[in-house]
Order: C-alpha cells, then structure tokens, then sequence
C-alpha cells in the first residue's frame, strides 16, 4: 500500500523526529509514504481570502502530483494537512477558485481536487483499522495516562476537514485505547494553543497553554501526544507543563521500532 | 454469433420461448433487419454481426401482447431502452427472455462511403473491414466505419439480462457532449442558420418517429386531432415546423440516447441533437441522470427540487 | 355548430368610458357561431340576466360569452344565471375587458381593439366548450385521528361532541402524548397532569370515540368522503379485555434495565410495562425486544402472576380495515438530536440535559421523584445556566431554520419554577432573544426575572466543559455588558429545537398531503386555510403543522375539528367537473401523469379496448373526479395528448390562442 | 435590428388563475397600466402549459410569450409550478439552442397580491418584445423549403 | 478608496454575507481571544454592515485572532466571523506600510525551539 506523502517544512528540520517516527511506523504497519518530488512549503496558514490564489498554489502542486502519481495524499503536520485539504476543498468545489489557479498552474491536465487527501491518523483509522493496530502493537503502553491534544486544524471547520466530530473527537483516544494506554478526555483538547499568535505574543499562547495543561492534568493526564509541531511548541512553552509527546513517537514505541527509526 | 444462434435455438426448441427477436441476414453483410423467428427453420436467416445497429427493445411492445415469451437480443445500449419500457408499463419483464450480446460498436456503410469508398460491392464486419468495390479491393479502419453514437457509448455493461452471450469493448473515444457544446458556442444567428439547414432537409417521413424506442405512443399526437382547433386546416405547416422540437420534449427525460434516430434518418439531419441538449441540461441543472439506468428512478420532467433553476438562466447566459 | 350569445358589460362607465361596447358587440357579431349579440349597463344586475334569459329562449342559445370584469367576480353568477335559463352552466365564459383591459388602457380606439380580441378568445373557446355535471361522492361519517396527544385527543372530543364516530390511532402503548411528560404548564403553572388526565378519561370513555393505541396507520387509499385506511394494531402480548390493570406483571418482570421513552431514557422500565402511571389504556404491553421470555424462551413470570390470565405471548399483529370520512393528522414533535452541537457537553455529561428532560426530573413521578438533583451524583446544583434557541434559528445543517417558538416560555417557566422551590439555586438564562407573544406571556417573563430573579443574559454559550471537579464550566458572551463570561454551574439545561415526528413523512406520503423542508405538513392556505391540508378530507391539528404551544394546540384542534364536522354534516360532496379525463384509445399507460399528480388522483386499470376493431387488453389511466382538483399537469406529462382538462381543454387554450394571434 | 416605434407586437401571456391572474386584476383595479399589446390566456394552474401552446403562439404570429404562475412553493396545487419550472427551462434553452432570441420567452412568479409586479413584468416584457422585433425565426424554422 | 467600496472588498475577500448574522453573540462566547481584542467579534459582522472597515482596519482585534476556526465552526448562521476579520487584515496588510511584522524584529523573536511553521504562518497572516 503507498501513498505520496507532503511533509512540510518543519518536519524537515526542527520536527524530524515526527516525521522519522510516522515513516518506521508507516512501515511496521505495512503501508509506505512516498514523499512528493520537489514540494513547496504550504504556507502554513490556509489563505482565507477569496481573492487569493497564489498564495494556494504550492498546495494545488503538491496535490495535482499525488492526483498523477494516482495516489492518496498522506500529511503528518496538522497545519499541512488543514491548508491542503481546504485548498484541496476549493478547487473540487470553487469554480472560481479552480480557474483561476489552474490558469495560474498551466498543467497538463487541469485540477479539480481529485486527490483524497489523508492524515496519518485518517489512515490508520479508515486504512489501517485500530483493530488491525492493536494486534501490531509489541510495547503495549499499558498504564499510561495519555490526554490526547487535537488542537484546531485538524478538526475545524468540520464541513471541510471532516476529520471527526469537532466538539467531541474521537480519533486520538481511541488511537491511544490501541496501543495499550489509557487516554485521559479533558474538554480542552480542541482549545486553541494560541497558534502563529506566540511569535508576537507569547504570553497570550502560554495563558492559553497553561489552562489546557491544567484541565488535562486535571482529569488525570500523564502526558499529551499532538500531531502538530506548533501546538508543541506553544504547549511546552508554558509553566507546569505535562511532557507533550508527538503522536508518532508512541506509536513507534508502541511497534517496536522507536530505536530503529532515528538511526 | 454461432454460440448466439445455437442458444436461441435451443431455448425456442425446448419451449422456454415461443420466438426470438433478432436480426435477419439481408442481401448484404451490411442490411442486416430486426425479424422474428418462430422456427428452426426460420432460424437459419439469423444473424448477428457488427452490422447489426438496430435497437429491438421497441418491438418487445408488440411481442409482450403475443402469446409466451419472446427471446430478445438486446445491446448494451438497448438495454437501456428496454428498462425505460419497462418503467413506463409498456413491455412485461415476464414475457421477455433477455440475452444480452455483445457489442464491440456498430458499423455503418454509410460510415464506409463517407470514408471516401466507392462503389462498395461487399464488406466484412472485420477489423479493419476488407472491401470489395467495383474499383477493387480496400479496407477500411473498424472505428472510421463506427457509427457516431458507438464513439460515445453508454457502457458496455447491460443493464438487465436474463444470460449473457459474447464480449463487449469500451469504444468511447470522444465527449458525448462536445457536439453539443460546439452549438452551444455559436451566435444565436449562427445556431438559427445551422439549424434552419438541418430541418429544411426534413422530409417528415417519420422514420424517426418510428424507430424511436420512446416514442411509443399508441398514437402519435401529430397524427391524432387532440391539439386541432376546428378553425385550424390540415395543410397548416405547424406541425412540420415544431414536430422535431415537439418529439425531443416528449422524449426529453426518457431518451436514452440510443441514437437510433440519426442512424435512420434518410436526410442525415443529426437528429440525436435535440435530445442530447436536453439530456445535457437536465444532467447540469438536475444532476445526472441517465433514463433506463434505473426502473425506479424518477423521470427528471416528473420531479422537481424546490432549488430548481429558474427559467430565466437561459437568458442569463444559457445552461452550459 | 354551437348558437353563441355575446353580452357586453359597460359596467356603468368603468368600461364603457374607454371601451366601446358597440364596437364590440357589433364585431362579435361576425365571429363564427354566433347569432346574437348585445350590450347592456350591467349585465350582472337582475334586468342584464333577465336579457340574458330572453336571448337563450329567442335564439336557442347553446353558448354564452359574457364581456365583462374577471371571472373571479361574476363568472359564477353569470353560471347561475345560465342554469337558470336551461343552460349548462360550464357553456359560458367570461372575456375580462375590466380589468384586463378598460381599466388599464386609455385611448379607446386600443382598449377596444383589445376588447374585441378578448371577446374572440373567449368565443373561440366556447365554441368548444361541453356541458359539464359536477359530480357527487359519499361520505363515511367517521373520522380518523392519527396521534394521541392532545392535539388528537382534543380533535376526537371535539368531533365526537357533534356525534360523529372518530377513532384514534396512537403509536405508543397509552394516549396522552407529549403534554403527559410535561410537569406543569405556561404561563398558569398549573399541573400538566390534572388538566390533560380528565380528557384522555373522557376520549376514553366517549361512545363515539375508540382508541387504537400501540397501532400504527399502514395505508390509506380513497379520497375525501371516502377514504379506506389499513391500521395495523401490533401485539401487546397482552389480552386488554382480560387484564384489570393490577400492575403485578410489571413489579415482578425481571427484565427491569430497558430505558424509559417515557422519562426520555433517564430511568429504567420492565419489559412489561405502561408507560406512565395514568396510562389509557392501563393495559400493559410486552416490549419483545426486552423480554426475556421472548429473546430465550424461559422466564414466563409474568404469566404466572397474572391471575386475570391476560398474558397471551401468542398474539399476533392485527390489521384493521375502517372507512372514513376525513382523517386528521395530529403527529406532533420530538425533539431534535444533539450530536451535531456537542460544544454544549451533552454526550459528554449526564448534567447537561435537554429541557424535556428536566421536565421528567421535576415531575413526581419522574427519575428523581420530583426532587431537583444532578443525574451524575445526586447532588443538589446550586448554579443552573439555560440556554436557549439549541438547534433553533439555526441556518447550516446542524440544526433548524425557524423557531420553535415554546422554547421562550417554558425556559421562564422552569426557572421560576426552581427559583420558587429552590431560592438558593442560581439561575441563569442565555438568550438571543426572548419571544413572549401570547395571553399573559411577557408578563409571566417578567414575573421570572422581576418576582423571583432569574438572571437573564443577552448572548449565547459558546462552550460547556466538564470540569475535573464535576462543575461544568460554561463560557458565554453578555453582549450587553460586552464580557466574556466564564461560570460554573451545577446543571445545564438546552433549550433544545423542536421538530415534526419522525414517522410523520411516511404519514404525508400515504394521504399525499404535502410537507414543507422541515418536515411540517403544508396548510392548504397559510392564513385563510390554517388547518386544511392541500389534500382534500385531510385536515391538520397541533404542532405537525409547525411550532405552537398547548393553547395554540388545542385551538387549531378544534378549529380541525369544525372543519372535519362541516365536512361529516354533508350526505354527499359535489365534484368539481373541471377535472382531467384520460382518452382510453390514446393512453399508453406509461404512469407518467400518476407520478405528477399532487392528489394521487390517476391510477391504472386494465381495460378491455376497442381500437377500431382490435379488441385488446390495456393498461389505462383513470382519474378520480373527486381526488382530481384539475391543475392539469398530468395534460403536459401525456406525450400522446390522451390526458385532457375539461373546462380547460387542449383544443379550447389552442383556439383562445389561435384567436388572438389572428 | 433597428428599434421600430410603429411596431406592435403580439403577446400572450398565460396566467395561472389563482395567483398572476388575480395579480393581474389587481393590477387592474389598482389602474396600473401596462401596453394593451398583453393578451393574458386564462389556465388553472402554469403546470398546464404545454409547450405546443407556446410554439403555437408563436407559430400563429406571436413575438412574446410570457408564463405566469405562484410562487414557486406558493402553488395552488402544491407542486404545478415546480413542474413548469422545469419544463419550461428545457423549452426556452431549447429554442436558444436553435438560435430564437431568448428573450421571447419569459417566466414570471406573480402573486395575487402583487398588482404591481404584474404590470412592471408587463411593461418590461413588451419593452424587449419591443427592441428584438417581429418574431421572424420562429416563422421560418420550417422543415420544408 | 471609499468607506463603501471598503465595505464592499471585505465581503467579496471573506466570502461571507454579514446579513445572515441573527447577532446571538455566539462568536464572542466562543473566541479565546476575546479579552485581548478591543473589537468583539460579534462586533466585526455590525461594523462590515454599518461600513465602518477604518474602525476595523485600526483595531487591536485584527492582530489577535487565532484563525482557530472555533466561531466559524458554531456560527448557527454561517457568518464566519473569523473570515471577515482576515479579510479586513487583508486589506490593511496590502496597503503600503501595512504589515504588522517586518524583517527588522525576527531575530529578537526566535528562540532554538521554535518551528518553520510559525515563522511563515506569522508571514502569511501579517504581512504582505
């Protein structure tokens, strides 16, 4: 089973480790990423006006690539995977949007959002199975406390990113019931970290951390995992934090192919 | 063909159909003609090769009042025409025993003449067709000698059947509705001299009419009275003049696109126009339909959505 | 050849001034068919019909053409008078040379032009025209009422009343509806209970009224006067005439974990049950899904301690064939689901609930016997948030467009309630706005903020969060104060949106009365015809027409009810003869007109058919001309021109056309 | 085509009797004028509109045609315009399809109370009969030469 | 460019229609940057509706939303608040001198931790 794969410009550098982590456990659950040839950073924030066109286009690349390659699209990065989707969203159902992008892109073949876009956690779930996970799970994380971090972009606006219920997700716990841990539900897994917002005001993304730490310790979290490298970055920013794992890495843990994925 | 004939004779000799819709072998390769065989006998005139374009579906109306079952051969495509039938009461599925044959496109001599063949003595139904011509021997390729509606066929799959005899291939190699499209982007004076062209030709012979698997009405409202007025003469030109607009509204909804009707037409007017436009705006304005897909389906003229388009779009710019 | 009459109005001067009657009288005169033609003052008046009259003697006139105002006026007057004078009264028509044509045009020499045309069209058509005979139907006296709320329950009493037979089909166990799980009442606070119980006795005992409960409606055919409907009584497992009621079987029933539908799944009932303590029946049914006699053959308890001998595991379904007169549909509502606006915790903690539910949790009879507590822990709250319009005035798909317009009222009532009993607990209501249109309602709103503080808040919740601590955190917006609001709270309560029933939609297909997007049944005129579905005999009451309240209820029930009696009083129902008529030579028996047909007025026949000469079976249309309400869109389906409109005639808009083209 | 000022157009309008025909006669009693060159056809319902009796219309010497009915969901009979709404799309594209200026062919939703939509639809539709001129290729789309 | 033309732009760049706001405040009970902003955002759909996009274009709010997507997830009218205050960063954004963080200031603002994505998230939102 492969997939292409977009790993966006942080998982190049300051979150490797999230990357290295999902590709072993890619492998260990039998499915391949293949990383797009050439790809461009997204951008990081989807571009929300109307009117703005080029700022999609490295979006539309990366998708018209895994539209050739006649592959779903896998993202790691929720920031990633929210601006490819959206994008991915408007030029299935803009026609606006879609005409003048593709006047922009001049492709062989015109895009239209055939490519299905996936995050990792979409594949395990819909691919994979949580079933089909458990039995390849060797480091059962039996005892661990785990609050599972979903933060925005994954989850809202629901319509497009139907990723899971937006209010009430469900997809990290029961990802965290799979690998042998038990996972802590605290409201607050859908609060904002504060996003972009830290660069010029960092003490209004660490208040925000800080309640987010509070409630899931509250309920009796360990530790939290995130698929984002950002809402880490924020989370691990404020005072009394719980440690924030990504995702990945308990997974590989989980597998048995932690040690091997970093060498 | 040979598998076909042995089969539908052995369903007609054990009792199972009391005949078989198919085709008679004409004088030439290229006339085969819809027949019913009713014996071993007659059967030894059935044939079936890529000649055989006619659609049988419309001929079930007139077999489902016959005693027993008809063995039907039907083409993908006709299938279709079958299933409307079906959904508008006018055939019995109980009489009907389907085989669906295969279809790999239908040939067309005219198709061949067009090609620029003279004088065509004989031809195969062969890819590419040997042709024997007064001038000599040629050939020509099977798809320049397709008929138009094969190059934008429907599926190769068949939408009801009782068997199965004899493979099928995708033949579609062009956009059904680029002809459509092309019309679409003339001026109003140019579609108004195409078309004043087109019709003049017509020289109501009604072939179209006849063979049309919709337009099965007991009687056709241009030949009964029910839309005179007693003022009106019988040598008024308005039925000649609104008659094809008329049918492709009455079919509108329920045509398959079957094409039988600029197959037929002795006057070459692409007929099949009509109902492709309508086929096409009922597809953009209230989403894909296709008549004969589906027996339950509701026609696209009996149903409606309350977030219908306006009739006004067709001044706004037009349905494209 | 029809012998036509024209008669042209001058209507004083209002058309006479700008039209000139001579002119078209004498032009009239030239059309085809006929042989007399005149003018008059008004022709509408005793001495213009007395003309009218005279000429049809003198010039054996078969046909009339009265140019005048609209048809919507005096066409039936000018009806009558033909029929009067020996004439079939669908042998006139009307050329509106008023207000189509006097009244809007100036210059005379135009408006005349004009005139005269009009006159040709109509004459046209007349010529064409054929005597028509209204036709008449019985009517069954009886009615039927689907729902047992107190919609239905007070449209029975009501047409019952009258004298009139009325039965009652309600899909659960007992009557009594919705109202029967609410504890009190707006804007008298009086018990819910102590005012509905007395009715549901009453329908119960009434000599003209039988109740079929735990039975559903299968199929309905027939037409107003007429209709014959299929009521499948499902098996209670229990013999009502045997059982006494005693309550025995439930005690001992050892399937006791089934939820309550009655206490909206926040108890638990035996798999033999009644729904509620006053109960009509008070006839237990067995639930067969949670029996365990049913789901593995041992068990039988409740047949040994039934000493009535009622138990009967064997009972089978029931079909019950009735004719009716007219049919009323009283489905009433549910509330909607929440998945879509977790936001508001609602799958998340058992402190957040629906105002329904807190309406069972302040009901003695209820979960928690009446008393105010938490369902999480038991615990007295001490802080209670509402908040209003979840799931109303809601544009996107979650919820629903429109208000459901009690919502207002009863978050008042259940504050005032709990402030009353409870004046320790915090109350705080979050509102768009508040609605209080009705008797006595703004002042009941006022009494809850001004008499008993409740604190009401302008602006919506935007979050509740379960706290580790059990409290739920709710942030809200006081758009007055322009502050965000962060509080915690014991319980929170959503006004949750109303919508039709679900079974409701299946309901409109079998009587094809038409339902709006939401689900609602359409009236057949929003403010003339309020109670009337579109569908002729079908008649609508309570909130399965849209969002009302229990007054409002009760008097669209018996606004139901006089339409239903008016309708019941009559010994046969005339027709209107303007219907469609399908052409048994030209039909092809495609349904295409049966499936546009608002009325299911078309259905198909097999016919034997003399088709000049070749005598065959056919599949026919045939219109019912009493279901038939001739809008004539089964004429435009008919590719074969089969189908027609009598009185509005292929050939007749072909001639009116053709005239005025000339 | 050059704006004609003599030429009187032909027009039918057909007028569903429980909304534009009584928005017609409110028209009418409100006096609000329209040009007299408007010839409304009664009929119950605009589902009853064939489209033989446009092209009839036409066929006869029309230049306009114009189908008022309910609002849609305002129907008398529920559902007659939904369906005249559908059919009568087809219809016009059609004719816009074979070149006959779309203008011709109108539909209006005229409510009994709206008097004075009635006669502004009027007024407006006469004024485009007016500019396109005497209907010609309608005449002259015969199959016979 | 004219207050209406203004008016105009931010409903063309956000794509939203102001007039579908029912003004529940269900935005400004949502927002986690509500106390930060001096503009609610209940008040952005009323200030587009009544054309004052100066106010807006001038306030603390347009440098404070998180593009959570947390109003436009709940708001029952589809308004999405959070639309129409990117559009009016937008249109401050794209006038000369508009940005909200230059090239000059990064350096003091990077630390060792701190990911690629927040520098060209911060980009995208504040500067042209």
């Amino acid at each position: 089973m492969n997939f292409s794969y977009y790993p966006g410009c942080t998982l190049r550098n300051k979150a490797k480790e999230l990357d290295a982590y999902a590709r072993a456990s890619a492998e260990a659950l039998g499915f391949a990423l293949q990383e797009l040839t050439d790809w461009q950073c997204c951008g990081g924030v989807y571009p929300l006006g109307t009117d703005e066109i080029a700022t999609k286009l490295a979006s539309v690349r990366a998708l018209a690539q895994a539209r050739d390659n006649g592959q779903d699209l896998v993202t790691l990065c929720s920031a990633c995977h929210h601006v490819l989707k959206r994008v991915n969203d408007d030029m299935r159902n803009n026609a606006d949007i879609r005409t003048r992008a593709n006047n922009y892109m001049m492709l062989d073949t015109p895009y239209a959002g055939e490519t299905k876009v996936l995050h990792f956690l979409e594949v395990i779930r819909d691919v994979i199975g949580f079933e089909e996970l458990k039995k390849k799970v060797v480091n059962p994380l039996t005892g661990r406390k785990i609050g599972a971090y979903y933060g925005c972009l994954l989850l809202r606006p629901g319509k497009v990113m139907a990723f899971d219920d937006p209010e009430n997700p469900k997809l990290l716990e029961d990802f965290i019931r799979a690998l042998g841990a038990e996972p802590v539900v605290y409201p607050y897994r859908n609060e904002c970290c504060g996003g972009y917002i830290s660069l010029k005001e960092p003490q209004m993304a660490e208040n925000m951390c800080s309640n987010i730490h509070k409630n899931a310790a509250g309920f009796g979290a360990e530790c939290l995992i995130t698929a984002c490298p950002l809402c880490r970055y924020n989370l691990n920013k404020a005072e009394n934090n719980l440690p924030v794992y990504y995702f990945t890495e308990l997974l590989a843990e989980a597998l048995g192919v932690k040690e091997a994925a970093l060498k | 063909m040979q598998e076909l004939k042995a089969r539908a004779l052995e369903l007609l000799k054990n009792g199972t159909v009391q005949r078989v819709l198919g085709w008679r072998i004409g004088e030439n390769t290229y006339d085969p003609e819809p027949a019913f065989f009713d014996s071993e006998e007659a059967m030894k005139d059935f044939v079936y090769n890529n000649f055989c374009a006619a659609n049988l579906s419309k001929y079930m109306i007139e077999a489902c009042k016959l005693e027993g079952k008809t063995l039907v051969c039907l083409k993908p495509c006709d299938s279709y025409s079958f299933n409307q039938l079906l959904s508008e009461h006018r055939i019995d599925r109980e009489k009907a025993y389907i085989i669906g044959v295969g279809c790999k496109g239908k040939l067309s001599i005219e198709k061949v003449s067009q090609a620029g063949v003279k004088g065509i003595l004989s031809v195969t139904d062969t890819d590419p067709l040997q042709v024997t011509t007064l001038y000599g021997d040629t050939t020509v390729a099977y798809k320049d000698a397709m008929l138009s509606r094969c190059h934008v066929c429907k599926g190769k799959d068949h939408v009801v059947y009782d068997e199965l005899i004899g493979e099928s291939e995708d033949t579609v190699d062009a956009d059904r509705f680029a002809e459509v499209a092309a019309i679409e982007a003339m001026s109003p004076e140019e579609k108004f001299a195409f078309f004043q062209a087109e019709l003049s030709k017509c020289i109501r012979c009604n072939a179209c009419r006849n063979v049309c698997p919709a337009c099965s009405c007991r009687k056709c409202v241009f030949d009964s009275n029910k839309f005179d007025s007693t003022q009106k003469a019988n040598v008024d030109s308005f039925e000649e003049k609104m008659f094809h607009i008329i049918r492709a509204f009455h079919v509108a909804g329920r045509c398959t696109d079957c094409g039988e009707c600029s197959r037929v037409c002795p006057q070459g007017i692409p007929l099949h126009l009509f109902n492709r436009k309508f086929i096409k705006d009922i597809n953009n304005l209230y989403g894909e339909y296709q008549a004969g897909a589906d027996v339950e389906a509701k026609g696209p003229l009996t149903s409606f959505t309350t977030e219908d388009a306006e009739p006004s779009v067709v001044s706004q710019g037009g349905i494209r | 050849m029809q012998r036509i009459g024209v008669f042209v109005c001058h209507c004083g001067s209002n058309i006479a001034a700008t039209v000139d009657v001579h002119k078209v009288v004498e032009l009239a005169r030239l059309e085809p068919g006929v042989v007399h033609a005149e003018d008059y003052q008004y022709m509408c008046s005793e001495a213009g019909q007395a003309k009218i009259g005279a000429a049809i003697k003198e010039h054996q006139l078969t046909g009339l053409v009265v140019c005048s105002c609209s048809p919507r006026m005096h066409e039936a007057t000018f009806r009558k008078c033909a029929q009067k004078y020996g004439l079939n009264p669908y042998m006139v028509e009307i050329a509106n040379i008023r207000e189509h044509c006097s009244w809007i045009h100036k210059d005379m020499q135009e408006a005349t032009e004009k005139a005269v045309i009009l006159a040709r069209a109509a004459i046209a058509k007349v010529n064409l025209n054929t005597p028509l005979q209204a036709g008449e139907s019985r009517v069954t006296k009886r009615a039927l009422v689907i729902g047992g709320g107190i919609a239905g329950i007070q449209t029975a009493l009501d047409i019952a009343d009258a004298g009139y037979e009325v039965d009652i089909v309600e899909k659960t166990p007992s009557i009594g509806g919705r109202m029967s799980q609410l504890d009190k009442t707006f804007p008298t606070l009086d018990c819910s209970a102590c005012i509905l119980t007395p009715k549901m006795v009453d329908a119960a005992g009434h000599e003209k009224i039988k109740i079929y409960t735990y039975s559903e409606v299968e199929k309905v055919s027939g037409f107003v006067g007429d209709f014959t409907v299929d009521i499948r009584k499902k098996a209670r497992s229990v013999d009502a005439d045997k059982c006494t009621g005693c309550g025995v079987c439930q005690e001992k029933c050892p399937s006791k974990k089934t939820l309550s539908e009655f206490n909206r799944g926040l108890g638990t009932r035996s798999a033999i049950y009644t729904p509620f303590a006053q109960a009509i029946p008070n006839v237990p049914v067995i639930d067969r899904d949670a029996c365990i006699k049913f789901k593995t053959g041992k068990c039988g308890v409740c047949e040994k301690v039934c000493q009535a001998g009622a138990i009967n595991y064997a009972q089978q379904d029931e079909i019950i064939t009735e004719k009716y007169g007219a049919i009323v549909v009283a489905t009433g509502f549910d509330t909607i689901k929440l998945d879509k606006y977790d936001e508001y915790a609602y799958s998340q903690s058992k402190d957040v609930i629906t105002s329904l539910e807190l309406e069972r949790v302040m009901n003695a009879a209820g979960p928690t016997k009446g008393h105010l507590e938490r369902l999480s822990d038991g615990k007295a709250p001490k802080e209670i948030v509402f908040i209003q319009c979840v799931g109303s005035r809601c544009s996107d798909d979650r919820g629903k467009p429109y208000c459901s317009k009690i919502c207002c009222m009863y978050t008042a009532k259940h504050a005032m309630l709990i402030r009353d009993k409870y004046p320790d607990v915090n109350v705080t209501v979050f509102y768009i706005d508040v609605r209080t249109p009705g008797k006595n309602f703004d002042e009941f709103y006022r009494r809850a903020v001004e008499e008993y503080g409740v604190n009401y808040i302008k602006g919506q919740v935007g979050k509740v969060a379960p706290q580790p601590d059990g409290s739920l955190l709710v942030q809200g917006v006081d758009l007055l104060d322009n502050k965000q609001i962060k509080m915690k709270a014991d319980m929170v309560v959503l006004a949750t949106a109303i919508e039709p029933n679900q079974g409701v939609r299946n309901i409109a297909t079998m009587l094809t009365a038409s339902i709006d997007t939401n689900n609602f049944l359409t009236e057949a005129h929003p403010k003339l015809r309020p109670v009337e579905s579109p569908t002729a005999g079908v008649f609508l009451s309570g909130v399965c027409q849209g969002p009302k309240d229990i007054p409002e209820t009760v008097s669209q029930a018996g606004a139901a009810a006089v339409k239903v009696i008016g309708l019941l009083a009559k010994d046969k129902l005339t027709t209107n003869p303007c219907t469609a008529k399908a052409d048994e030579l030209l039909c092809n028996g495609c349904s295409n007109c049966a499936k546009v047909c608002p009325y299911g007025a078309i259905t198909y026949e097999t016919c034997l058919v003399n088709d000049h000469g070749i005598r065959e079976e056919r599949r026919i249309a045939k219109v019912n001309n009493a279901l038939c309400q001739g809008c004539g869109a089964c004429t435009v389906t008919c590719p074969s021109g089969a189908m027609d409109l009598q009185g509005f005639s292929n050939k007749q808009l072909l001639a009116e056309v053709d005239a005025i083209c000339r | 085509m050059s704006v004609n000022e003599e030429f009187r157009p032909k027009i039918v309008a057909f007028c569903c009797n429980w909304c534009s025909y009584a928005g017609a006669d409110l028209a009418g009693s409100s006096r609000l004028a329209y040009p007299a060159d408007v010839k409304i056809i009664r009929v119950p319902c605009s589902c009853r509109v064939n489209p033989m009796f446009i092209l009839r219309a036409f066929e006869k010497g029309a230049d306009g045609v114009i189908l008022c009915g309910c609002h849609p969901g305002d129907c008398h009979y529920s559902t007659g315009n939904y369906y005249a709404r559908r059919r009568m799309t087809l219809l016009f594209s059609m004719l816009d399809f074979m070149g006959v200026e779309n203008g011709r062919t109108r539909v209006e939703w005229v409510s009994a109370a709206e008097g004075v939509k009635f006669s502004t639809v009027m007024n407006d539709f006469v004024e485009k009969i007016r500019s396109l001129g005497e209907n010609v290729r309608l005449g002259d789309l015969r199959c016979k030469n | 460019m004219s207050t209406q033309n203004k008016a105009k732009l931010v409903r063309e760049i956000s794509g939203t229609n102001p007039s579908k706001c029912m003004k529940c405040g269900k935005c400004s009970a949502t927002c986690p940057s509500f106390d930060e902003m001096d503009i609610k955002p209940h008040q952005f759909v009323s200030y587009v509706q009544k054309g004052d996009i100066e106010a807006l274009a001038n306030s603390k709010s347009l440098w404070k939303c998180l593009s959570c997507f947390a109003c436009v997830e709940r708001c029952p009218r589809d308004v999405q608040p959070g639309r129409i205050i990117d559009a009016a960063r937008q249109i401050v954004v794209r006038q000369r001198g508009g940005n909200y963080l230059t090239a000059d200031e990064i350096p003091a603002l990077l630390d060792e931790e701190l990911p690629q994505q927040l520098l060209v998230s911060a980009y995208r939102r504040y500067k042209r």
